[in-house]
This record gives C-alpha cells, structure tokens and sequence, in this order.
C-alpha cells in the first residue's frame, strides 16, 4: 500500500535552535553561503522562521515555525508548473520529489510555491578547500542555476528501501526512515511518519485538535502539519488572520 | 517528445499537444518545401527570368513605363502593362496603325535606322546568316566608354529576354545589361568590335518588342532629358536637352555624378 | 569611407530616398554602445550566475519576465495584422504589414534571447521539447514560441529578399514571390500560434494556485487570464504599431502610411480594448467576491501595501483602459493625429501595467500569514541586459527601413501619399 | 565547373538533411545533455563504505554523546545518541556541522610566533627558557581530564601554577563552595526532580550545560502546557529564545538582576513564604522596584510562583551570590531538585592553584576560550585548533581538533550525576600537529601519558563498583569484569554514569544578605564558551536566515 510520509510540527517545543536547518544541510550537501548570500538568496530546505504576535514589550511572544517542503498532495502547484516534468509526486511515498540534474532553472515552480519552500542554486556550490571530503555520500551535489527543495533525504529513503530488500521485505522498517531534521530536533518537536498510517504516531497527531496546516484552504493538501496550544500561533494558519498593517512590523 | 523518451504519456492531453505541434511544424516545413520546388520548377520550364522581369518592371519609375507608341507620338499618354512586351499586347495592332510624328534625324546622340533598339540601350542587328548581333547603344557608350572589364557569356549559353545579358565593370560600378531577346549565344565580341554577342534566336525569331523607327528618338531624347535632370542639382528646375550633343565617357568625365542611379535608371534597374 | 558610401547607397533601394550615410551612423552609433553593454551584462549572468540579478527566492521572477510579458504583447500587432490581411482580406493595412513583421520579429527575438539569459542553465533549455510537461503553461508557451519565431523569420524573409543587391539574385526573387504566395499559410499558423501562446502566458500566473493575488477561475485548463490576455495583446498590438510607425515617421519626416490606415489601426484597437476593459472588470470583480474570499485572502488587503494599491487597479481600468479606448474610437478624436497617437500610448501602458502587476505585485505580496512585503530593485546588470534588447530591436528596425521596403509604397512615398 | 551560388545553398541545405539522419547529432545532443548535468568543477562527494562510530563531543564541556558516519577515514556527518544519558539524544546547532570544523580555511596548520611561521624545536625551546627564567602557568578551561593531570603534574615539577578558566556554568556554582566548602565541581543541578526552575537570563533551553538535557526534560514536561509540571520562569530584560518558550517572562532592566533577587528575598522573608528565617536584605521592595523596572506586584507575584509549586531552583548566569542566595533562602541547596552534590565516590581531578602574582610563561591550553587574555608580560604559548581570528598571542601552536585527538570528558559542570567517556580520536591529524599534553611529554618524558592517565581513571571507576556504563545496553559497572573490559567500552563511545546522589543534606551558611561582590571574590578567571570559529554551516543560522545574530567578531 501507498504512503504519505509527512510531518507534525509541535510549534510549542521549538525552541527555535536551528539544529534541523544544519542537520538537514548536512545530509543534502548543501553548500554554506557565499559572503553575499542573505536570507532571501539563501540555500535552507528547511527553514525556520520567527514570528511574533505583533506586540511590543512585556505583552510580546515569540514562536518559531519550521518550514520545509509540504509535499503537497493535490494539484500540487510546482508539478503542474513544471514545463519539463522535472517535478513529480512520487506514488509509493507520496514524497514531491525534485530532480535538479533535469530542471533547467527557469523558477516558475518558485513563484507557484505558496511556501518558499523551494530554493535557487544562484552560486556555484562552493566548499572551503578540502571539506568536499567531508560531503555526505550518496547525496549529489546540485550545480548552480537549478531549483532544489526538501526531498525528504532521498538517501536516508534510499539505504531503508536498500535494507528492506535485503532482509525480504516489501516495506521498509519506519525506524530505518527519519528525515535528518526530525532526528535532529533536541526537543522531539518534529514528528516524521506516515501519515496513511492509522497506527503511526503522526496519525494521531495529525488529527488532533490543536494540529492545523499553513494556508491549507488554497486546497493543496500539504502533509506537513503543525501543532500548537497558543491561539495566536494557531492563526496564523490563513493569510486573512493578519492585517497587512500588522504584517508590516510583524 | 517521442513515445521512446522519457516523460511521453499516452494521455489525451499529451497526444492533442504534441500532435497538434507536430502538425505546425509540418505545415511550415511544408510551406518552405512548396515554395522551393514551386522556385526550382520555374526554373526548369524557363518562367523566372520573364518573372524577374515582371517583378522588375513593376517597380520601375512610371516615366520609365511608357508604352512605345506614346514615344513615338501616336498616343498622348499610355503607360505599358505588358512589361514591354509588345508581342503579348493586344492594343499593339491598333495603336500601330495610328501616324507616328515625324522625326529628327538627330537628338544628341545618333541612331541608326536598321537596328532595333531595346530599352535596356542594346540594339538588335539581324544578319544574313540568321543570328542576331547585340551592341550596346550610343548613349550608353557615352555613358560608359570603354568599360574596365566585360563578363560575357560563354558560347552556346543561352540568354533570355530582359534577363542578364552580359556584366560590365567601370569605376567600381556593375553595369547589368539586360538581354534584348532570347537566343543562343553564337559567339561573343566586346567593346572595341562595337558588337557583343551573336545570337541565334529561338524560331519563329518574333522582335516585335524592340524599338524601331520614330519610336527610337522619341525615346532617346526622354533618356536625355533624364539625364540632364540627373546631373542637374537636385533643386534646380528641370530644362530641356538643348540639343548640344552628348560628349563621349562621361563616367570618367564626371566622376563626381550620381551615377548609381543614372546607371539604374539606364539599365532598367527596379 | 566613401566605398562604405557607396556600399551604403547600393544597399538602399532605387529611387528610395533615405538620410545621408553620416546621419544614419551617428543615429546608429549610440544604440550600438548600448547593444554592446547588454552584451556585456548578459555575459556577466552567463559567466558568473544570476547572483548578478537582484532576483531572490520570493522575487523569482523579475524585470526580465515582466519586461518579456510586455513585450510580447506588443509584439501581437505581427500575427493580428498578418490575420487581418490575409484572413480577414483587410487588404489596406498591408502597407504597414511588413512593419508589423519586423516589429514582431524584433519583440520576439527579443524575449528569447532575455529568457535564454534569465534561466539558471540555458543549455537544458531544450530539454522542455524533450521531456514536455503538458500541463505547464510554460510548456504552451515555450512550443508555441519558438514556432512562432520560426514564423516570423519565415515572413521576415520575403522582404529580407527584396533588398536591392539581393534581388539581382533571380533564385532569391523567384523564391521570394512564391514564399509571398503562401505566406497567408504562415499568417494563418502564425494567429493560431500566437492566440495560444498570448493566452499561456496569462495562464502562467493565473494558474498559480499559491499566489492567490494572481490565481483565477476559469474555463476547462485555461484561467480567465489566458483569455484576458489574448484580448489585451491584439487590442494593443494595432496601437504599438502605430506608435512604431509614428516614430519612423517623425524621424524620417516623410509621412510613411495614410491617415485611413492609422485610423483604421485606432478603431480595432480601440473596440477590441473596450471588450477587454469590460471582460476584465467582469474577472476583477468576480476575483474580488469569489475567488480570493474563498481561498482565504481577503482581496483588499492585497491593495493595502503600498506603494502598490487599489489606484493601480483603477488607472488600469479607467485611465489607461476606458480612456484610451474612447479616444481610438469616437469620431471626435480620430481625426485628429495627435489624440490617435495619444490614446495608442495609454493603451499601451495599459497593458504594460497589467503585466506589472500580474508579475511584480504578485510575487511582492506576502502569502503566509508571516510573510513581509518586499521590495525589489533590479541590478544594472537586469537593466542593462535588457536595454540591450531595446537597443537590438532600434538598429534592426532602422537598417530594415533603410535597406528594406518596409512600407508598401516607402519608395516615393513623399509623391503618392495623400497627406491630408 | 565553378559553383554558383544557388549551388552552395542547394549543397548546403542537402548536407543539413543528411546530417541530421546520421546519428551525429543526437549523439552530440546527449552528450551535451549529460555534461550539463554534471559539470566537472562541481565537488564529487567521497564513495565507498560508511561506518558508524560512537564518541562523545569536545566541541564543549557538555559532555554530549555522538553518532560520526565515517566514509574514507573522513567523518561525513554528525548525530545525537538517541537515549544517550548525559544529552538525551540531542545536539546543538553547531555540532550537527563539526565534522567540518578540521576543513576551516581558519584552521591553523602550524606553529606560527609574533605572525611569522616557526617550528615546534623553536617553541620548544623558547618554553623550555621561559620555564627556567620564572613562573609559569598552565591555564586550562576543562579541568578534570587526563590532560589537565598532565599539565598538573608538569607545572607540580617545575615550580609552575595550574590555573583554570571556569565555564559560567561552574562560575554560577562557586557561591555555595564558597559558603559550604564543597568544591565547585561536586556541586550540580538536580534539575529532573526539580518542579519550578527560575532562570536569571540563562539561556537554558540555548545550549547552557548540556544542551539536550534540559531542553528534553523541559519538552516532556512544560512544553505547550498551560499549566506544566515543570515551570520556566525566564528573568531576562530581552525576548530571548529562553524567555520566548518560558512558561513565564519577566523582563527587567538590563544589569538589575540582584536587585530584583533582594526584591524576591524581602518578599519571601516578609510573607513568611519560607520555613527557615535567613538574612533580610537591605534594600526595600520600593527600591528593587525601582532598579528592575518591575511593579511591587510583580516582584510580589514572582516571589508567590517561586514558592508555589517547588522544589524550586534558581539558575544564576555568573557568580552572582545575591542570586545564588535566593537558593539558599529557598532552601534549594542540598535538596532534592535543588544544588545538589554529587556522591563523590569518585574523586573529582581538580586543584586550581591560588591566583598568583605574574608569570614568566603562560601556557594557555586548546580548550580555553579564545577570548582569554593572560598578562602581558608573559610570554604566551597558546594552543589552539583554529586561530579564532588573530596572532594576538606570541606563539600559536596547531592543537587537535574535532574528533583528531585521543581524550577523555569528566562530569559536565552542571550535572548533578558523575559521569566519563572518552573522546577516541577517530580522524587522523594533519602533520605538524600537537597537543598541548605532548609538547609537555616531548620536554619531560618522565610525566604521564594521557592513555595511562585515562587507564588509571577506568580502574579507579571500575574499584568503586557503582554506577552504569550505558553502551549499545546498559551495563551496571557491577556486571563489568575488569577495567580493562570497561576501558574498552568507554572507548567504543559508551559513557559512565555514576548513581543518584545520596539524599544526604549538606550546609550551606548564609550570615548576612550578600553585597555583589563578585570581582572582589573571585577565585579564578571566567568566560563563556564559544567556539573560535563556527563551521561554514552556520551561515544556515546568522546569515541564510534570520534565526540569530551573526557571531560577533568571528569568521565563520
């Protein structure tokens, strides 16, 4: 049976570390940022953002919100975009997957993201002298000029579907299969699983009250959830929940 | 792209548009196809320089396109739609038979009564033996005097009418003269025989279409007047030929003339 | 230099009157500087990366795609008046046919040559043929395109064919009078081509489901947008044209077409553009009320950012929409040169602001909740690629007109052209 | 015959046709294809095996168990232990890149003096001289490890002083070692039974301690609860990422945090919130008021929740002893969930000398921070991984970095739990090389070596028969049949861990409110610790996004 691997993103146990955006760099091979790259030129699958409530002084708070890929499971928008098929949705997994070594670097799929989540080479991936050995194994370096995204750490996908063949099973172990960032997070925040999966713990989190998506009525189905107790992080799920005033100094 | 490559689909949506772009690109690789072979048979069945021709004809100067009747003063005003071709005319009959005027013995530069003329300044002798000797007239000769250097066409090539007779260079200009009829080359002279080509005509040899008699005046005397006006500032009133003659090589006389055009409008250029 | 004089002259058609050689270098001079620099920048993003732009991961498309939008919407005079011709046998616009051809020529050319500059690794950019996803407007856009292109090298060719040196070639003459015979085959594959390609390139934001500021309804695969803007391009095609045309004429001071064709030209612009400000009021209005509210955004505060605003949607409408479509069309301005040519620039402006705002204003606006609006400011290397282009399509245009009867009758236009 | 030029066009487009029957050019069309999609310049990652090691990170004193991918005898990647006893499984941001750090183009690669490269015979020597002329100082930010021994041993021979430079983390301690006489390093934090812990602008959940410790207990037991079992009340004058998830923040002004702990004391005095009566302080509630920027509810309310759900303890950032005698009014020290000390059986390798006059030479040892100054007059040899940005000392010697040496990690200081493993030294050094432990073994050989020191601690673990050593399984040091055996394990990446503490209580005097008098004192120098460099990853962080301010003063 088909999967729909995804995750449930505990908002009120990230601490806002950064430890996933530097695990999950690690594990793609992702270059570290040449002295004129900025936050809106940067190259962070996963991504964590701080917002605020929009207040000042002692009545202000603070949440964080890691953003990767949706993997958005209906229209999804970059698939139907790409004029080259180098976008696709990966039936068994349910993964969207990205192929740089076919993408020509045009970024429609950028501007039909609703996330950011998707990110352009706009330098040559570059190492200081001689750290290329400590480069992940089995990741592909992606060259400058194509889009890259969260692809759920193909490898890691890789070497569980690899042990599973080699033990006689059709389905792979889910403890074998855990994206870099969730088995980053120091405080179990990122919850990764299947979410077709009655019995996986995503599931249930999934379902839970307090769990919602990010702009879930554009109707894309993402398969990243998020979970909070707070009502104005909980909001901040649809656009309308924020004035553009406020959205200014937000 | 292909059913053999990766990414194809047998979708509906697939096949509409990739037929649909497979068919623009047959239709304009068609097209080109069509007009090459339409280009090639036109050759073969010997339409284009008559073609050419037309084409050409069409963009002359209108003054450039006045009917031979009205040069020789039979009708008023009448602008050829034959391309000259007088042997195609249907008026031709009944406009010959109206009285020409009569004609000055000499306009500034002479002409003799037992050649035809063409209006590219080529004259047509017939021989006793048959062919056809080709000259080129006296005002082009004052025009060009003895040209740098002469491109004929080699012996038994043959030449049609309007089409290019032979090349001439002088003082970096080409000169194009436009064959009087179609033929065979017989054999080929040059500038200091006074002739250039021998020609034996396709038969029935038809030379209706070249100048002759009163015609011929009328005609070279428009010429000079052209010419005047040419050489003339560009913002001085035209005047008449005053009938002084035509002083010989005028290309080396008057170098500083504008004689790209001159020599367009001499030799029938569109 | 006199020989370069005389090559000059001889280029130029019999009896055609032109400026002097002098002139035209100096006129020719300052574009050519210009070419030369966006040369240079586009080298630039060649060699060293688009890091040269100022594009970002929000802004990943920039001036280069809005500009492209622009451009070949102005561009459509080329097919619509090649439709109208020989289709629709509007035979007195044929004098400015092979002007439109050029400017088409030139507006698409253009566009590609930014496009193959503006993606990150130009030589997969045929992999789009290769590999083709159907559903993706690029795609329509990309095929359609270059055949189109093809198209307009194909009737750029005839009147390529008739300079003065090339003509004495008798293959060349023959091949172009039997390739001018079939060139209503080209005109009709041209406006099939361009109505799908105009219409995609709407589509290409319309279909963005994640930008809600730009997404819309619409009917089987096609958004309203795709519609719009096949609307929009041949409503302002005719006006650019006129535009062009004026232009060529006040440099050359000779009147180059008669008052009826530009009249002619200012009427279908002008009702083609009133049909396309009502459909597009008709689409805002619907997006207002239906199609924002319902995917969570709440439309007026997309216009609540300045220095965009609702202001931009009205002076799309009714200054550069209403306005100039009356003006091309009553009576009591189309007799008048000046109010022709007037409402032919706001029309065009029109539409350059609507492809702005689709383009910039929908990648500035923030989607998520905690998003910003941001700004964007294209670097000299974007603005100096693309005044190359601009530069590119002046000295083509100009050596066209000088070497080429781009007017019907150019040649002694200044004897048989009723000025009144 | 001559061609013409319909001929050429003719032959021309014939050939084209040809041509594009051949299979030349589609040949060449994926050829093309192919080399666009990898393009030679672009960093091939290594092939080959990867094998899974375990260790523990150096990176800091925390103590943090990790899982190195190594390919090639290169590590390729970094991660947690999961259910390791000292980090839970967790790491901190930087850690996740430290197999990095060896490849930092700041990586200092050989012996550098006064800016210009010299050789170890040179340093050597000059050390040598220095020694003989006066005195001289090892200085050492991680006391308790074979290394420090050595440098003990060394400066005990040759008339030297061993200084240390505390991590804030034990700076924060040594008030109560002053008022108990324990030492600094038997004291912790026995923050798992702990119900309400009050930060004064400690970046708990940032990476103080051991980062995962604290932020896992936090995550299980305060995280999203309104009303959580274990209560975080962050006083802190800025919306720190601490204060951000805190169950409660009460920001102050910036410097008033004594005042404030005055404030709170008075209150807890004057509304009898504690059993035993302790020294009041001078100030009045109005006055802290005043100085923190607080309301007196505020402070009042405060003081309520510090009582309301204990055991309560208080976390200081530095040697503030205002704070720290909160704790003892609160009578958290020597309590459960409160300071504790730890069992001791295991006796803790620390004798910082006494703070002496100036030094001939100052040996300031890799792992202390780079910011540390010594005297000027000193001569200082500094050993260092990566030059952290400068020449600043006279000599600059290339020490071991991440994973390059063989070492060995004493109980982190916050930890109220005994515990030891051992860093093995998974990556071969570049030449040129040294530890600061070898350059003194090459001048005095009859000191001991680091593996025997290292030896010498297994035994001594494995004679008190207490504790677990948790590896692949837990194993009791009881079921472990020899050192050597346990010696092993500990190098296969487990860690020792010694059991709770004894509920014994200990004393901690308070004669009168404490006046802030740190700098008067202060018993040795003190710094917090960062890295001299990040690894180029960390761009992710300061520089890709908005998450953090870039490190101030260093290259990443």
């Amino acid at each position: 049976m088909s999967a729909r691997y995804g995750f449930v993103i505990d908002l009120d146990r990230c601490t806002g570390c950064g430890a996933c955006m530097v695990a999950c760099a690690a594990e793609n091979n992702v270059p570290p940022a040449p002295a004129r790259a900025t936050p809106r030129t940067g190259l962070t699958p996963m991504l964590v953002h701080k917002v605020s409530n929009g207040m000042e002084g002692a009545a202000r708070r603070e949440a964080f919100i890691p953003i990767a890929c949706m993997h958005c499971g209906n229209e999804t928008p970059c698939v139907a975009v790409c004029p080259q098929q180098a976008v696709e949705v990966d039936k068994a997994t349910g993964i969207v997957v990205q192929m740089p070594q076919r993408c020509l670097g045009c970024r429609y799929c950028m501007a039909a993201c609703a996330y950011h989540a998707r990110y352009f080479n706009w330098w040559d991936p570059a190492w200081p002298v001689g750290m290329e050995k400590s480069l992940n194994p089995g990741v592909a370096v992606r060259m400058r000029g194509v889009v890259e995204k969260c692809n759920l750490c193909p490898a890691r996908l890789h070497s569980a579907q690899e042990k599973a063949a080699a033990a006689g099973r059709k389905e792979i172990d889910p403890a074998d299969y855990i994206p870099a960032c969730a088995e980053a997070c120091p405080t179990g925040a990122i919850l990764f699983g299947n979410l077709a999966d009655k019995n996986d713990p995503v599931f249930s989190a999934a379902h839970s009250a307090d769990a919602f998506r990010l702009l879930a009525r554009l109707g894309t189905e993402p398969k990243v959830y998020y979970k909070s107790q707070e009502a104005w992080v909980k909001a901040l799920a649809e656009r309308d929940s924020v004035r553009p005033t406020e959205a200014q100094h937000g | 792209m292909f059913p053999w490559i990766d990414g194809f689909h047998w979708t509906p949506n697939h096949i509409i548009f990739l037929s649909l772009f497979f068919a623009v690109v047959l239709t304009l690789l068609s097209t080109i196809v069509a007009a090459v072979r339409r280009t090639v048979s036109d050759f073969r069945t010997h339409r284009a320089t008559e073609m050419c021709w037309r084409f050409n004809f069409a963009e002359l100067p209108e003054e450039e396109r006045c009917c031979r009747h009205q040069l020789a003063g039979r009708v008023p005003h009448r602008i050829c739609d034959n391309a000259f071709d007088c042997r195609q005319c249907p008026q031709y009959a009944e406009f010959a038979k109206l009285p020409a005027r009569a004609f000055p013995p000499y306009v500034g530069v002479s002409f003799s009564n037992n050649q035809l003329y063409h209006r590219g300044h080529t004259w047509v002798r017939p021989e006793n033996d048959g062919t056809l000797t080709v000259g080129l007239d006296e005002f082009a000769h004052h025009l060009v005097g003895h040209p740098d250097s002469v491109q004929l066409p080699v012996p038994d090539s043959e030449i049609e009418s309007d089409g290019l007779a032979w090349r001439m260079m002088k003082n970096g200009h080409e000169i194009r003269v436009r064959a009087p009829l179609d033929g065979t080359v017989v054999a080929t002279g040059g500038d200091k025989e006074g002739w250039y080509l021998k020609l034996r005509p396709r038969n029935p040899v038809n030379l209706r279409h070249l100048l002759r008699g009163a015609e011929v005046p009328g005609w070279l005397s428009g010429e000079l007047d052209r010419l005047q006006l040419q050489f003339s500032p560009p913002d001085a009133p035209a005047c008449l030929a005053d009938g002084g003659t035509l002083m010989p090589n005028l290309m080396d006389a008057m170098p500083a003339a504008d004689w790209d055009a001159v020599l367009a409008a001499t030799f029938q250029e569109g | 230099m006199a020989d370069l004089v005389l090559i000059d002259r001889r280029l130029i058609a019999r009896g055609a009157e032109r400026t002097s050689t002098m002139r035209f270098m100096f006129w020719l001079i300052p574009w050519v500087a210009l070419a030369a620099l966006g040369i240079y920048a586009a080298a630039l993003c060649l060699y060293f990366g688009l890091n040269q732009t100022h594009m970002d991961t929000r802004f990943a498309f920039g001036m280069w795609i809005y500009l492209d939008l622009g451009m070949i919407a102005m561009g459509a005079g080329a097919f619509f008046t090649g439709f109208l011709v020989y289709i629709l046998k509007q035979e007195d616009l044929k004098p400015v046919l092979n002007s439109a051809v050029v400017v088409g020529l030139i507006c698409y050319s253009g566009a590609v040559a930014v496009l193959m500059v503006d993606v990150g690794q130009p030589l997969r950019a045929w992999f789009t043929f290769w590999h083709p996803n159907t559903h993706s407007m690029l795609t329509e856009v990309t095929f359609c395109i270059t055949c189109y292109l093809f198209v307009l090298i194909l009737e750029y060719l005839p009147v390529l064919l008739r300079n003065r040196q090339l003509r004495k070639v008798p293959s060349f003459l023959v091949f172009e009078y039997q390739l001018h015979k079939l060139v209503p085959v080209l005109a009709a594959v041209g406006a099939f081509l361009s109505f799908f390609h105009q219409g995609s390139l709407g589509g290409l934001y319309g279909v963005l489901r994640g930008r809600p500021f730009a997404f819309r309804q619409g009917f089987a695969i096609w958004p309203s947008t795709f519609f719009l803007f096949i609307l929009s391009a041949i409503a302002v095609g005719p006006s650019f044209l006129m535009l062009v045309t004026a232009a060529a004429e006040t440099l050359t001071e000779r009147r180059l077409v008669g008052a009826n064709v530009f009249r002619k030209l200012g009427l279908i612009s002008g009702v083609l553009l009133g049909i396309y400000v009502a459909a597009k009021a008709i689409d805002t209005l619907v997006w207002l009320n239906i199609t924002s509210p319902a995917v969570g955004f709440s439309p007026w505060d997309f216009y609540a950012y300045k220095p965009f605003g609702s202001a931009l949607l009205f002076l799309e409408i009714v200054p550069l929409g209403l306005l100039p479509a009356f003006l091309l069309t009553s009576p009591l301005t189309t007799r008048r040169r000046g109010w022709l040519l007037c409402g032919a620039a706001l029309a065009c402006g029109g539409v350059l602001l609507n492809r702005f705002v689709l383009t910039v204003q929908t990648l500035a606006l923030p989607t998520l909740a905690f998003d910003d609006f941001l700004q964007y400011i294209p670097s000299w290397q974007e603005v100096a690629t693309f005044a190359g282009v601009i530069a590119y399509g002046v000295i083509l245009y100009s050596l066209s007109y000088r070497y080429l009867p781009l007017f019907g009758q150019a040649k002694r236009a200044d004897k048989n052209v009723s000025l009144d | 015959m001559k061609f013409s030029r319909r001929d050429l066009l003719i032959g021309g487009a014939g050939a084209l046709a040809g041509l594009a029957l051949t299979p030349v050019p589609w040949k060449l069309l994926s050829d093309v294809s192919i080399w666009t999609q990898n393009f030679p310049w672009i960093p091939q990652p290594a092939h080959g095996p990867v094998e899974t090691k375990y260790s523990v990170c150096t990176l800091c004193e925390g103590g943090c168990g990790i899982r190195v991918r190594m390919a090639t005898k290169y590590p390729v990647g970094v991660a947690g232990v999961r259910d390791h006893p000292v980090s839970k499984g967790a790491l901190c941001p930087l850690a996740f890149a430290a197999h990095q750090l060896n490849w930092h183009p700041r990586r200092l690669r050989e012996v550098r003096h006064a800016g210009r490269t010299a050789s170890w015979a040179e340093a050597q020597t000059a050390f040598v001289k220095a020694c003989g002329e006066g005195p001289t100082a090892i200085v050492d930010a991680r006391p308790g490890r074979a290394v420090s021994s050595v440098f003990e041993a060394f400066t005990r021979k040759h008339r030297g002083s061993y200084q240390v430079v505390l991590s804030a983390e034990s700076q924060a301690l040594t008030p109560y070692a002053g008022w108990s006489g324990v030492p600094v390093t038997s004291l912790g934090y026995d923050l798992e039974n702990a119900r309400t812990i009050v930060s004064f602008g400690v970046p708990v959940l940032d990476g103080w301690g051991t980062p995962g410790r604290f932020t896992r207990l936090w995550s299980e037991r305060a995280a999203g609860a309104a009303d959580p079992q274990l209560r975080l009340i962050q006083i802190e004058p800025s919306l720190s990422r601490t204060a951000a998830r805190a169950w409660r923040w009460v920001p102050l002004r910036e410097g008033s945090e004594a005042a404030l702990a005055a404030g709170v004391a008075r209150t807890l005095l004057e509304e009898h919130l504690v059993g035993a009566p302790g020294p009041m302080p001078r100030s009045t509630l109005a006055e802290a008021a005043a100085q923190t920027g607080l309301a007196t509810e505020a402070i009042r309310d405060l003081a309520q929740r510090m009582v309301e759900n204990r055991p309560v303890v208080v976390i200081a950032p530095d040697g503030n002893p205002a704070i720290a005698a909160l704790n003892v009014l609160l009578g958290a020290v020597g309590a459960p969930g409160g300071i504790v000390r730890k069992r001791g059986d295991v006796p803790s390798h620390v004798s910082a000398d006494p703070l002496p006059g100036s030094f001939r030479a100052v040996l300031v040892d890799s792992t202390v921070p780079w910011e540390f100054a010594a005297q000027n007059d000193a001569e200082v040899f500094r050993f260092a991984a990566w030059d952290g940005g400068g020449d600043s000392a006279g000599w600059l010697l290339p020490a071991p970095g991440f994973l390059e040496e063989l070492t060995d990690v004493p109980t982190p200081p916050t930890s109220a739990l005994e515990t030891y493993a051992v860093a093995q030294n998974l990556v071969a050094p570049p030449t040129e090389i040294r530890s600061a432990a070898q350059f003194l073994l090459q001048i005095d050989p009859t000191l001991p070596a680091v593996e025997k020191v290292i030896h010498a601690r297994c035994d001594e673990i494995f004679r008190t028969r207490q504790g677990t050593v948790y590896g692949e399984h837990p194993l009791a040091v009881t079921k472990i049949y020899s050192a050597k055996h346990l010696e092993e394990q500990l190098r296969k990446g487990a860690v020792w861990m010694g059991d709770p503490p004894s509920p014994g209580k200990f004393r901690c005097e308070l004669k009168e409110w404490p006046a802030d008098n740190r700098a008067a004192n202060a018993t040795c120098w003190a710094a917090s610790w960062a890295p001299p460099v990040f690894p180029p990853l960390a761009t992710k962080l300061y520089q890709e996004s908005n998450l953090r301010e870039p490190p101030a003063g260093r290259q990443a």
